[in-house]
Formats: C-alpha cells, structure tokens, sequence
C-alpha cells in the first residue's frame, strides 16, 4: 500500500533530482537536442513544487492531475506535453483514491506510459522517454508477480531503466529533434529516457523510506 | 554575450511589452498571457493562429493583422508556448468560423498546439490545424520526424491570411494552406551562430573560416560544414538542393523569400537574391513576387535562407491580396 | 570578415542588381549609373533624391516609390555619390514642378549633392535641398561642420515624401522638409562595429565589454566609450541627451523610431523600444507612432539609434498618409 | 614656361604618388576620418591615367578640365568635389594656352585654391586641404617675385606645404569628417592637406625633370 503522503514524497523527491541533475540533463540535450531538457524540467517541478502545499487535502488522482497539469503549462517543448500527459492519466485511472495497491501503482505506471505512446507516436527503440520507461514497467510487473514488495519491484524498475538509457546510446533517434542528427545521434544517451530513469529511482527512494 | 537586454530571464516578456506599446494599433497582449492578438478582431471569418518559441521575430507577433494572423503564442525561448497559452488564444480569436492553428513541424510545437486543439475542441470551438515543413535540409523519411517548419511558414501565414479574409470555410482555408506547404521548400546557411540570452554563450562554434549549410532555426546542424565561399557559390549549393526536392520546370511561376537569420544585412540579402534570380532566369522559371528581409529570425544568427514557393492562379492572387501588419504589408 | 559576398569591388554592383531584381516593380536602375528610380514615375508632383553611401540599407533605394523619395543615388559604400550620379537621377525624375534633395550633414554629401544641383539648374531644372542633422551626438556649434545627418533622414523621406504627394511646390515641400529636420533628433550607440568589405576588418575596436556611446552611421566616434550595460541604462543616457535638446513638454505628440544598425535582432530593438515608451509616458509626452527596424543600417554593426520627432497636425497627417516602397510602406 | 608635355608630366608623377602612397593617406584618415582617403585619391587619379592618352591633343586648359571632372565623377567624398574644383578651375583661367608662362602657374594655383575655398567654404585653420595649400602658393609667389626660377619656387612651395602639414597636427578639426573628435583631432595630420603636399612635390619634380 502506497499512501498519498508517499506519493506526495515521491513527487518532492523527483523535483529535487531535476534541480539537481539540472545541468546534466541540459548537458545531454546540448549534444543532441537544443539544449534545454534540464532547464524545462527543472522549470516545470519548481513550479509543481509551489503547488505541492495547496494539494495536501485533494485525493490521488487530483494530486497527480494537478502535477500533470502544471506540467503541461510550464515546460513547452516536447516533454512537457509527454511528462504531463503521463501524469495526468495515471490521476485518471486512480479516480477517489487515497491509498494505493500495488496493482494500482502498476496500473498508473501503465495509464502514464500510454499516456506519452499516445501524445509521442514513439514506439520502443526511438530513442527516448519510452526507452527507459517501458523496460522499468516491465521490470516491476514482473517483479510483483514473483511476489516481491514493491519497493523492491522498484529497485528491479531503476535498474532496467538505466540499462534503457545505456541501450538509447546504441540507436539513432528517430523521434524528436535528435532525429535531425540520423547516424550522429549514435553514441549520446538520450536526456528524456535519463530524466525518466531519475523517476524510478525517486520512486524507489520514497517507497524505501516508507520502510517498506 | 554583447546584447540590449536587462535580465536574460525577462527577455521575452519585455519583449512582448515592446512590440505591444510600438504597435498597439496591430496587437494587443491578452492580459496575464504571452499572447498576442489582433488589435481590430475581425469577425465573420475564420481565424488563424500561429506561434512556437520566441527568437525568431519579427515571426510571428509581426505577422498578427489584416490578411495574416489574427494571434501569435510566442512560447521562451526557442521553446514551444504551452497548451494553455495556444488554448487562450484560440478562445481570444475565434470569431465562430474556427480557428486554423499553424504549426511548424518540431514534436515539442506539434503536442502542444494538439493538446491546445484537444482542450478547444472540448469547447465547443472548430480548430483545424496545419504542419509546415518546408527544410530541404533534413530528409523526410520513415526514419526522421520528418523536414523542420522554417521560413516558408510566413508564406502560409500570408495566403492562408488571405483565404480567410475572403470568408472561406475552415476546410477551405486549410486547403489553401496544405497547397502551400506542398508547394513550398527552404534550405538555410549561417556563417556565425546565436547566442540565447539564457546560455550566454553561442549554441555552436563556427571557426572564422567555416560555415553551415542546412542550418535549422534554431541552430539545429545541417548537411555540411564547409569552408566559407563566395556568395554565388553558396546560392549554387542550395538552390540546387530546393531545386532537386521541387523539380519546378520552365514556365512554372514561383515566390521568392531570402531570409534573413537576425544579423545579416540587407546588403548580403540582396547579393544572395541576385544570384538566386539568375538561376531561376537561367532555368525558364517565372519569378511572380520577391520577399527580401528579416521574417523567421535566429536572435542574432548571420546566416540566411532561401525558400521558394511554386505557385498557382489562387497562391498568386491570395499572395498579392491586401496585408496590414507589422512586418508584412502589402 | 565572414560575409555572403563574391568579389569586395562588386559589392555595391552587386548589391543594386539584387534590388532591382527583387523589386522591379518598385524601383529602375539607371542604365549605366548607380541610381535607382521610381518604376511607376509620378508626373505633376515634386520630385525628391536622396542618397550618400551604400552600407546603409535599406536607405536609401529602399524608400524609393509612391509617397517617399523618387530617386536614390547610392555610392561606394561610406562614400558619398558623386555629382554626375546625382545629376542623372535628377534628370530622370524630375517632371517639371522641381526636385528636392535630401542630403545627410557630412562635408563629401554636401558638396556632391551641391555640384550636381548646380549641373541641373545649369539645364534648367529647379532644384532646392535641405540637409539633415538630427544627431545630437555631435555638437553643433560654430567649431565643427554641425550633427551629423542620421537615421532622423528616413521621416523627412517620409513626410517630404507625402507633401509632395499632395501636389504642392517646392517650395512647400521644402518647407515641410526643414520642418521635419527642426524637430527631429537623433542617438545611437554600438555594441559591435562594422566591416567595410573592401577594408576586410572592423573600422573599429570595442572590448566584449565594451560598447561606444553616440555612435556616427559610418562608426564615427560618439560620446563616450563605456562598459556595456543593460538595456534600460543605455536607454536612460540616450534619451537624457535627446530630450536635454528637444525639450518636449508634457502633451507634446512624438513619432519614435528605433533603428537597428544592421546585425541587432528585433527583440533587442523592441526591449530598447520598452524603455524609450515608459520615458515618454514619465515625462507625459505622446506617441503618435512608432517605428521599429532597420531603416538605415551601417553595413553589419551590431548597434541601434532612438529618434524622435516632435509632430504638429500638418507633420502627423503627413506622417500617416500613405506610403509603398520596398522597405517602408503605410 | 611650362610645356604641355610638362603639365601631362605633371599629372602622371601626382598619379604615381596617389598610388605609391594610398595607404599612408588612408591610415592618417583612418585616424581622424573614415580610412578612405587614400583609397579615393589613387581611384581618381587611375581614371586619370586612363583618360590621359585621350588628351594629348588638347589644350592645357581642356586638359586640366577633363583631369577635374575625372576627379569629380570618379572619387566622391570629399576630396573628390575639392581636388576636381580645383583643377576644373584652374582649366578655366589659362583658357587656349599650350603653353604656360609663371604667371599663368601662378594663376591657376590661385583659382585652384579658390575653387576649393568656394566648394569647401573653410579658411585657412581649420585643418584641411588649405592648410598645405595657401602656404605653398604663399611661398611660390614670393619666389617668383624674389626673380628665381619656377623650379626654385616650387621647391619653396613644397617645403611651406609640408610645414602647412606639419601645421596641421597642432590644430583642431573644424570641417570634414575630423571635426567630430574635437580636441582628440589634435596630434594627428591631416590627409588632405598631405596629398596636396604631394601635389607641390610632383609639380616640383615635373619642373625639375624639364631641367628649367
Ligand atoms: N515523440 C516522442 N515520444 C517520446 N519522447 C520524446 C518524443 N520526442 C522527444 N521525446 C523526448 O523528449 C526529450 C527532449 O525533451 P526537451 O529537450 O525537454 O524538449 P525539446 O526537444 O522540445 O527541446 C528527448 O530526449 C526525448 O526523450
Ligand atoms: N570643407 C573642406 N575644405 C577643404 N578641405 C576639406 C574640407 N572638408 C574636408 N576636407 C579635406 O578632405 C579630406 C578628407 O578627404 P576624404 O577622406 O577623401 O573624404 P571623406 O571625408 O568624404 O571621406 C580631409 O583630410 C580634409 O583635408
Ligand atoms: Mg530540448
Ligand atoms: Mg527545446
Ligand atoms: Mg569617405
Ligand atoms: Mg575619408
């Protein structure tokens, strides 16, 4: 069982990593994109961040539809509709919620990659967000289904996220701007399916200090 | 970083508050958005907004006015405006015959004017919405997201403008539309790169000695960089590129629009174009109208482009049809 | 020097066929001379030239056409035509009721444009000219040649333009011109200098801290070098120097322009423009009208020059009546 | 006397000095002006030189005139309306001749200089072309009326004009493009009153080369 104040800390969590890794990230997009991947991420969860307060008494689902939408309205460029759109229909499908099961995290991690398949037009293997995501939501399906807890199904989810981020170094975009570049986008990890695996391990990291 | 500038994180809203006390006889800024509309909203037609990230001026608040745009949704930066900025100008403009939504093909503009599209729609308002991609430089291919929207884009602003200002339908306008971005190819070079205000430093370096050709709006690479070359042989280069990707034939009458990317003078537009028009005579092709000028900037890119748009008896008579702006009047 | 050029001796040459190539529906050359002229030439009028070194376009062949000059004599660039040039536009323009010549206050103009009157009065044309300096850079005192004449010269095109427009002589329009260039001011300052492509390097040297001050339209020394500041800073010091001399009072109508000098991006010329309007506002004075762009460049420098011109009724209605050339159109 | 042929001499030597010494010229102006002097001076005097085999058969005057209208049409500037003036109005004065008495060098020199007084409306002083010039003529009329020879005056005249140039450095700019530095005019020398010194040297020369 995931409880709001859990959620609510995950989400604090992974607005302190994208002011943290700010520069890395702005830095990856700089190689292959237009350079601005930290600087629209961080922007968006400051923002999140001055929301947070004025949540504490809203359900679940109104809290991540609230991230989602201020998302949206912050960040521009391509990940601000992706990240929004993720958490705004992983809100949807946690309709009055305030607690979470396992199964409902799954099911939010699935609305939300849904989410960015549907606004993105990306499949797998596109070299980006979807390429850390999906493998992590792999992971921790089938980690729950061998009865593990969820966090440690989320430390299973990090760690197939980061081998995503590995394997975007292998391919060439073909969606986004890093698309322009064809075969000299080899070799460059891509800045979205980075800031997604920091999501997992923000994830991870609240779900472990709930000390479950 | 040599710029007219205060802080580099109030560069677009004090931009705004410029062009709107220059010109408040064209636009006007809806309050608490960075959104620009017409002054004198015109109703009875059908409505057209443009936009994606600033830095490219006078595109596209310059473009807002009688037979263009009637709103512009300058996002920061080179960076897309959000949904809710599209979405209140889409509200803002719409005068009950819809709103056309013209976007240039970058994923980041493409979601976010769809997202704007999706919230308009829920209210009941008619949007439609059209994708240039007029850059010969980037292939359009199964493996790319295709050629990037650069400065053909003001050629649909002005026909599309002119469409609606007759009082054409929205399936009617997004037709006129659709024709031109078919119609129209671009390709680009600079010889020294921009600086964003933000960054403060140059996107890219460029020796003394070297330039980019194919270069994208906002510095994306190109096809090739090359020693630097006398003009005409720059034009050579990527006329021939346009001209592959349009194959226009003797007697076909075309637009030309040499861009200027924000830092290059007049002076050079006009030795480029020279060159420009003599292959076109060379080639049997019918030069119908010349645009010379800064219309799709790069902040203070020196480099510039070179579109051409063939052209039928509707593009011509829309293209030559009255417009009051800013940065475009005819 | 990184420059879209071919050889530097046919830069000018060059330049003009690209004009006359983009715009023949605006503006003729000459056949054998550097001069362009009016395509749709207006009889029963009084006819104006202007003109003074290339590197500043779009003046002067940009404002040639309906409402603005009729003819425009451009020399080498930074050097002024010489009297057989002048003295062929104003042959060719003439029809019958006079011509005005618009001269910038520099020693070389004077004299060129002087001997080329006395040429054409010789054949009988009537001639009369006004000679601008609107630059309160310089001093004008009895111990130099007087202000330079700057970017205040494209509104008396403007206005001079659409006096004779109206049928009057030449005597009214001379009067209306002199008018103008009482009441127009003008300063400018440069963050870069330029590059005469003959020269092949800047004429001049500024830190990347630096920035100069009173700028001349050639990159003659201004006032004062200084560290570079922000824009409303600059701003502040320009338009102290431009109101200590034109005293406008609260009620006062002005028209603003703020001119770019060739490689400064519109969004810096409109956060300049942001702070020259909240003065005015300060100080109660009124904008009629405001122009922002590049009207009269110095080739490649990045810079900017604020002008403001104190209106009366007869300057205003002139101001708005309409224009259509290539650069300026109303 | 001075022949026809001297005259032609006299206008090739100037020529070869506008060319041998542009970049003197253009730097001095550089510093005080907009760098072009020079680049002017050698454009006039190459369309001079091109002119010049069409002219032998004409009379001084002619001659003199066509040199000033070459100038003229061909420099631009400044110097170009001053230094044609000159020689268009020096043509007038020896109307018919083909050949020159010293008084009629010394007639010309004056309604050289009164052209440019008359174009240029400056005084002596004020650091231009008169500064070299006015002296010169000074000096080559009181050689005369001292009974020397056209060549010894000349020499005088030389030497006053580089003593006008040297004259120059000490003042400030009050026409041309040098008046907008004001004070920061002083030091430097003036270019126009240093291409009219060449123009005493040349004449010199074109004397001494005749051997009168
Ligand atoms: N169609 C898409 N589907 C999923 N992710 C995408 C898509 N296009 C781009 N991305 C992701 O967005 C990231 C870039 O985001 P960002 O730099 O913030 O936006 P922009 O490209 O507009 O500057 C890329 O690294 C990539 O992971
Ligand atoms: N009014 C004047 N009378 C005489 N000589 C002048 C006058 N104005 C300028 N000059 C001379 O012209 C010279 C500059 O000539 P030049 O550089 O060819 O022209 P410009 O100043 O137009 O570039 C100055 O050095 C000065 O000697
Ligand atoms: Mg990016
Ligand atoms: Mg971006
Ligand atoms: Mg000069
Ligand atoms: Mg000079």
């Amino acid at each position: 069982m995931a409880t709001k104040a859990e959620v609510l800390d995950f989400i604090r969590i992974y607005g302190d990593k994208m002011a943290e890794h700010r520069q890395e990230l702005t830095d990856f997009d700089q190689a292959i994109g237009d350079g601005d991947h930290g600087i629209n991420m961080n922007r968006g969860f400051k923002a999140v961040s001055e929301k947070l307060p004025t949540l504490g008494d809203k359900n679940i689902d109104d809290i991540l539809k609230a991230v989602g939408m201020t998302l949206v309205s912050t960040v521009g460029g391509a990940s601000g509709p992706l990240y929004g759109t993720a958490f705004m229909k992983a809100g949807t499908v946690l309709k009055g919620k305030e607690e979470l099961s396992d199964q409902d995290v799954i099911s939010a991690f699935e609305e939300g990659v849904g989410g960015i398949k549907f606004r993105g037009k990306a499949v797998q293997g596109e070299k980006t967000i979807l390429d850390s995501m999906i493998p992590a939501i792999d992971a921790i399906k089938k980690s729950i289904s061998e009865g593990n807890s969820m966090t440690v199904a989320l430390e299973a989810g990090e760690k197939a996220a980061w081998e995503g981020v590995e394997y975007t170094k292998t391919i060439i975009a073909t969606k986004g701007r890093a698309s322009y570049l064809g075969e000299r986008s080899i070799g460059h990890q891509d800045p979205g399916a980075t800031s997604m695996a920091y999501l997992f391990q923000a994830a991870k990291e609240a779900a472990k200090k709930s000390g479950k | 970083m040599k710029k007219f500038i205060n802080d580099v994180e109030n560069v677009e809203n004090e931009m705004l508050e410029g062009i709107v006390l220059a010109h408040p006889e064209y636009v006007t800024r809806l309050p608490g958005f960075d959104v620009l509309v017409r002054t004198d909203k015109k109703v009875g037609k059908v409505a057209i907004v443009s936009g994606g990230g600033s830095g490219h001026e006078p595109a596209h608040g310059g473009f807002v006015g009688k037979g263009m745009l009637d709103g512009a949704v300058p996002g920061a930066i080179f960076t897309s405006p959000t949904p809710d900025q599209v979405f209140e100008a889409i509200k803002a403009v719409d005068a009950g015959k819809g709103v056309l939504l013209v976007v240039k093909n970058y994923t980041g503009d493409i979601m976010n004017f769809e997202m704007a599209a999706e919230l308009a729609e829920a209210e009941g308002i008619k949007v439609a919405n059209v994708v240039t991609n007029d850059d010969v430089a980037v292939e359009d291919s199964l493996y790319t997201t295709g050629r990037r929207g650069v400065a053909g884009t003001i050629l649909v602003h002005k026909i599309a403008g002119a469409k609606a200002e007759t009082g054409a339908s929205i399936e009617e306008v997004h037709a006129t539309a659709e024709k031109v971005i078919a119609n129209v190819r671009t390709m680009g070079v600079a010889l020294k790169p921009c600086t964003v205000p933000a960054a403060g430093k140059p996107g890219f370096e460029l020796s003394d000695e070297e330039m980019e050709l194919g270069i994208g709006i906002h510095g994306e690479p190109g096809t090739e960089r090359k020693p630097i070359q006398k003009a005409d042989e720059i034009v050579n280069y990527l006329m021939d590129r346009i001209l592959k990707d349009m194959k226009p034939v003797a007697g076909d009458e075309v637009a030309v629009m040499i861009n200027g990317a924000g830092a290059t003078p007049p002076m050079e537009l006009y030795i480029l174009n020279r060159r420009v028009q003599q292959i076109l005579a060379e080639k049997g092709v019918k030069v119908f109208k010349t645009f010379v000028g800064d219309f799709m900037t790069s902040i203070d890119m020196a480099g510039a482009s070179i579109t051409l748009l063939k052209l039928d008896a509707e593009l011509k008579e829309l293209l030559l049809a009255e417009a009051d702006t800013i940065a475009f009047k005819m």
